[in-house]
């Protein structure tokens, strides 16, 4: 039966973080000087307090430890965790997305055994994916068949050990992931494999990548003749283990730095007196913060029924969907409408609106980012359209 | 109709060009990276230009300047903006404030002011009349006393004395002569009650410059506080009428009428340059071994920014000419909301050009895209279009 | 608990109706020569048989002999039916909705009795609501109290009767309804009061209003003298019976104005050659397709939502509608965004997008009626800033 | 720079907007209101501007006409077009294939087609290259010899037989000349089996008008399908070299350099109609006691359409003088996707001031809407988008 109430326990786990985020997160992050000086190290006593909360371990399934949430509660939380500060957001959904199919699913016992346990108990303990870098090419190939993702990392079976060579070039996380798997291409096998290479092991290194361009951290990670043994490959090899690839946490936080906008401009907007009238009483502007309240009205309901039917994928009939790729759907809307929405906020603060000292600059930096992220709005929507034409690419 | 540049404006058009391109683009994106906001200045590039005659081309012959007309002020803030946008403007303001002097100051005051600002090369010029509280109500006055800006004057003999705060004032961290809108009458609605002031800071006790604003963008461009603690100012310095400020109404919108059509200008500008750099990338880069230029929606992002850019020319230099025909209107309001859309616009889809999977973000993209925003703030938010609306109104 | 799958009920009647609009309705609603003579005369064959169905009263409880749909329900419906015809769905959804609350709330069991028979047992039995006229100055009352609804219409008591006078200037269905219930300011009460007015009463007219302004069918009704009853007051008198006041049919009908541009778009996209290719395979088509896939998906969440939430006013807490007039936000985003779609769509035809031989022109046309229709989407986006600023209408 | 008209251009002027306001103004709701395709013409009008010279304007002074430039040609436009869209079009459409025939046919030619054309007040031309079947790829041609248009002709000794249709070709129904791409070589691309054949009508045995097509806008102007059933045509009948109709190149875009730049100055009539009668609107009509103009939304919407307007209307009178100086490049084409953008923009907005609460759809501005909207098929579709794009990333 359709029903749009969230569960007791949604509801309490998004008053907790909400809680948490203005009281602890958000006034630490939009300090003036560190929005100034453009610095985005990470809020660590904050991130660690998340991660006591559970929100490191959000996705890991409760029997390992976590908390089992699905993708509607983890979008819920990372919108919350994003009003507050979308580094911080990205750092935990990362984690707990890779934490989820890593321990939960691509694991053997052995692994599980060794490597669970420090991952549950210290707070630092964060994840990465390096994964193969994708057939980014779908504009060029547009209704043609596309190459295969090629394997920048390759991988080399040597006396019971692998010896792992390449560079993945933006990983998530790396710089400061305790444990990395990264997807190589072993040396005569088909298919993509996954090994999991611990922080410090000799011939990895990790180049953290320039701040403002990426969400939370962003790092290159090289091999060069990393050796390691043979039980850090997941599973049997060349199968390409699905770690993560949703762009359902971004979408979240990129909501949330829409609301973060928004709520600041309404507040602002309610004090803010102009011809002897708070600005709010002006048309144009209740005319503009109505139409960023609706887009993000809107751009939630999106995310939320995306991240529903990916918990839901029995429920992918033609009713629901519409046969469309309802990820790539709720990405184009929630990055146009959501940058659209953190402009128009901004401009209700005048000359303040475009200060480094003041949060609204770095709302629609972060949004547009957000809306240049991976292959950005324009190949989603060649997706949506190869979709919709019925067009299917060999090999996919 | 003619739309040709005669060859005063040619040469002009040409010197600019070249300065932008070997002084300013050189520099630009370098400048744009530093993180202080008073380090962005850089006063080689103000004296180059200036030694140029673009610090003073606006002055009229008589004191020394060039008097130059709008259609070549348009077409050479366009150039050097296309360099670099917040350089362009560094040079503009001084511009706005020599037409003030020169149409507004008395022959005295004229000699007195035109002649340090002639002589050097780092003689800056800025006008103060934002501050902290209720900044649109001076673009768009409401019927309340209590509206307006609060910086007050209280004559003292042949004195006045000056108390409060301006804030975002352009140039305002490296000016040397300012025009001060200040309250001399409370008394009364704002537009009755206003005196402009000539501040020569050297010489002004108890004038002081505050924090210096740190922009997203047009990062170059200096904007600070001014601040007046019981400053001292002599009654020669006051411009025109005293509480005539607001009703001084030299040119159509702004205090001169080169205000509104120099931030179209500028934004003509920068949109050349996102259109020049997006279609050379797109004639360069490759995706899958293809030119980037065989896909169609890139041709149709390269057609936008093309067709958009081309109509802000048409207009900017209409509304140029117009200027130098004296004919009033409100055509230098609209070119300037116009260039706010346009140039957002232009400067998203070239950000979008560059945005090809597993490419890095374009810095230079990017600051296109930052710098375009603070028209938001200065041209094209609802009160500007409002203000320009109520005139057609009438 | 959070959940979009349809009931199986929804599905099937979902189902049903698309069955019946693809068949019957559709292909005679769509006749090149109706079209190009803007001929809207009601489809009365097929209206005959959607009543048949239950359409007619697919809102009014099961035990008064209706369907008892709820609002989700009869959005669904009215979206497939509308791809259609929007004038069948129009009627329709009209004398659904009254017939909820006329016969379900407003009527006495003794006027139950009287009409409840012979409005089941006929299909063409339809019903109007002539309402006070709303006080439409919310432009210039933006942040102020506005005036009250004005009747236009009176009545007075005159020896156990009432004299009705006036003229309601735009009801819905009124040309072909049986009964009209209008709305009228009774001399020396207090508030409103409403009476329930057969057609062919002496002294009630109905004068019809000019085609293509209006969905489905609309007429101006004038009272001269007209004398009726006292039992035709419904309830005591001075209670304003709300009888519709909903747009969520038009959205829902709009909706489905949009789905048949697409609709057809995507099957002449798919069959159309341009440059030795079909056109969908061009990157421009492909991306307007996909851009109007997205905007009918969003909408279509966006109007569940609002028809979800109007059947369970309980769940109005604040994280279901973050405080908003959630039925002003979808009327305007559903109307914004379909127009644009309508438009998008007929692009893909070239000169066939404005032949009125073709379906296509038609649709804009319908999309540009409800983006203009009542008070238009600049005064919802105020209702929507009123509600932000938390400002309260006194009276309201 | 000088964006004045000179006095012949203001004659010219003067005479469209006396004719446009007392003629076509109006006839222009009522024309409009009819059902029947083909009943919505009146050639009251066409004899009542040909007799003004609207029709044959832009004939060579040497064959009786007036020979008027491209910005008295846009001027002119823009003023009918003021008062109707449709009707404007009906006169340039003259003109086009005037320009044409003064630019193409041979001496013999000129004389044989411009005599008639100049002595007959109901003389309209057109011309037919659209068919139903792959219109966009006569515009922008694949590299497929199964694309293009399949209207064919057979030689047969002094003669060309033609078979097939034309569709949406306007003036169609109301034509005495036509000239009729043709494809006289299906076994080579487009571009090289083409030829122009000029069809007299009355003249024309196996040629005959088949549906005229009704639209939901500019109900006035005519389109209609021609039909060749063994048309037989004299070779001298042809334009220019049998084959070669792809590779004329008279002007920059279309047949002819007004092309592009006509739909650009039409859409600029009927944006100044929306503009002026919205303000009228604004400062006439009530809401709550209270005039329309006083609603900041109200405003904005005004200062947006004026805006727009005037960006175009810049952006035309510029191309205007490009064409007049013999100047190519990629304006015309890029002026004629903006007026799509402008025109149904600023319609829409009209449509949007006049949309009050409890007043009835506005028949004037419903119309506007439903013109402009034809722009997306003729000036903005994707496909003219490209076409202009590939000139700029050559």
């Amino acid at each position: 039966m359709y029903n749009l109430q969230l569960s007791a326990e949604q509801v309490e786990i998004r008053d907790t973080v909400r809680d948490f985020v203005t009281k602890e997160l958000k006034p630490v992050a939009i300090k003036s000087a560190r929005m100034e000086a453009l610095d985005h190290t990470p809020l660590w006593a904050q991130i660690d307090q998340a991660s006591q909360m559970g929100l490191r371990t959000l996705r890991l399934a409760e029997e390992l430890g976590g908390s089992g949430a699905d993708a509607l509660t983890a979008a819920i939380v990372s919108e919350e965790l994003a009003v507050g500060d979308p580094d911080a957001a990205a750092i935990l959904a990362e984690t707990s997305a890779v934490a989820r199919v890593l321990f939960g699913k691509a694991m053997s016992k052995a692994q599980r055994d060794k490597y669970l346990p420090a991952f549950i108990s210290d707070d630092r303990y964060h994840l990465a994916h390096a994964a193969a870098a994708p057939a980014n090419e779908l504009g060029i190939n547009y209704h043609r068949a596309s190459a295969a993702p090629t394997a920048t990392v390759t991988a080399k079976a040597s006396g019971g050990d692998f010896i792992i060579n390449g560079t993945a070039a933006a990983v998530a996380n790396a710089p400061l992931a305790k444990l990395i798997a990264v997807e190589a291409q072993v040396d005569g096998a088909k298919g993509i494999s996954t090994f999991i290479v611990p922080a410090g092991t000799k011939g990895m290194s990790v180049k953290e990548l320039p701040l403002g361009r990426y969400m939370g951290s962003m790092g290159e990670v090289t091999f060069k003749d990393c050796r390691i043994p043979a039980d850090q490959l997941l599973g049997k090899g060349g199968e390409g283990v699905m770690l993560n690839g949703s762009t359902l946490s971004l979408q979240a936080i990129n909501l949330g730095i829409g609301r973060a906008a928004y709520e600041t401009a309404v507040d602002y907007a309610k004090i803010r007196v102009q011809g002897a009238k708070n600005i709010i009483e002006h048309q144009p502007i209740g005319t503009k913060l109505a139409e960023s309240a609706i887009r993000l009205e809107v751009a939630r309901n999106t995310i939320w029924k995306a991240a529903w039917l990916s918990d839901h994928p029995e429920a992918l009939t033609d009713d629901m969907s519409s046969g469309l790729p309802i990820e790539a759907v709720s990405q184009v809307f929630v990055a146009e409408h959501i940058h659209r929405a953190t402009k128009d906020c901004a401009e209700c603060f005048g000359a303040m609106g475009v200060m480094r000292d003041m949060p609204l600059w770095k709302y629609i930096r972060d949004a547009r980012m957000c809306l240049h992220s991976g292959a950005g709005v324009s190949d989603a929507k060649l997706v949506i359209a190869e979709a919709i034409s019925g067009f299917r690419r060999e090999g996919a | 109709m003619d739309f040709k540049l005669n060859e005063e404006q040619t040469a002009w058009q040409m010197k600019a060009r070249k300065f932008a391109a070997e002084v300013l683009r050189p520099r630009s994106l370098e400048r744009d990276r530093i993180t202080d906001a008073f380090g962005t200045w850089d006063w080689d590039i103000i004296k180059a230009g200036s030694k140029l005659g673009f610090r003073t081309s606006c002055v009229p012959k008589k004191f020394g300047g060039h008097e130059i007309d709008f259609v070549t002020q348009a077409v050479v803030m366009a150039e050097l903006a296309k360099a670099d946008s917040a350089m362009s403007k560094a040079f503009s303001q001084c511009w706005k404030w020599s037409h003030l002097i020169s149409q507004a100051c008395t022959p005295e005051q004229q000699e007195r002011y035109l002649k340090p600002f002639m002589s050097d090369d780092t003689y800056v010029l800025g006008m103060g009349s934002t501050e902290h509280i209720g900044g649109s109500d001076n673009r768009l006055p409401p019927e309340n006393i209590k509206s307006g800006m609060r910086l007050s004057g209280v004559q003292d003999g042949d004195y006045w004395i000056l108390n409060g705060e301006k804030a975002f004032i352009a140039n305002g961290s490296v000016g040397k002569l300012f025009f001060l809108n200040v309250r001399t009458d409370p008394n009364v609605m704002m537009r009755d009650g206003v005196t402009t002031f000539v501040i020569e800071k050297d010489k002004t006790p108890g004038f002081s410059i505050g924090k210096v604003f740190n922009k997203s963008g047009w990062r170059f461009y200096q904007n600070a506080e001014l601040v007046c603690t019981n400053a001292r100012v002599h009654k020669s310095n006051i411009l025109g009428e005293v509480n005539g400020a607001m009703k001084r109404s030299v040119g159509d919108n702004s205090g001169d009428m080169f205000g509104d059509l120099e931030l179209a200008a500028n934004a003509l500008g920068f949109c050349d340059d996102a259109v020049e750099t997006a279609i050379k990338l797109a004639k360069t880069r490759t995706q899958g071994g293809k030119l980037l230029k065989e896909q169609q929606n890139i041709q149709l992002k390269i057609n936008k920014m093309a067709m958009l850019t081309e109509a802000l020319r048409s207009y900017v230099l209409r509304t140029a000419w117009e200027h130098d025909q004296k004919i009033k209107g409100t055509n230098a309001g609209l070119v300037m909301n116009y260039s706010t859309f346009v140039g957002q616009e232009v400067t998203e889809l070239y950000l979008d050009v560059c945005d090809q999977p597993g490419v890095e973000l374009d810095e230079h993209a990017d600051k296109l895209v930052r710098d375009s925003f603070i028209w938001s703030h200065l041209a094209g938010d609802t009160v500007q279009q409002i203000r320009v609306a109520q005139k057609m109104l009438k």
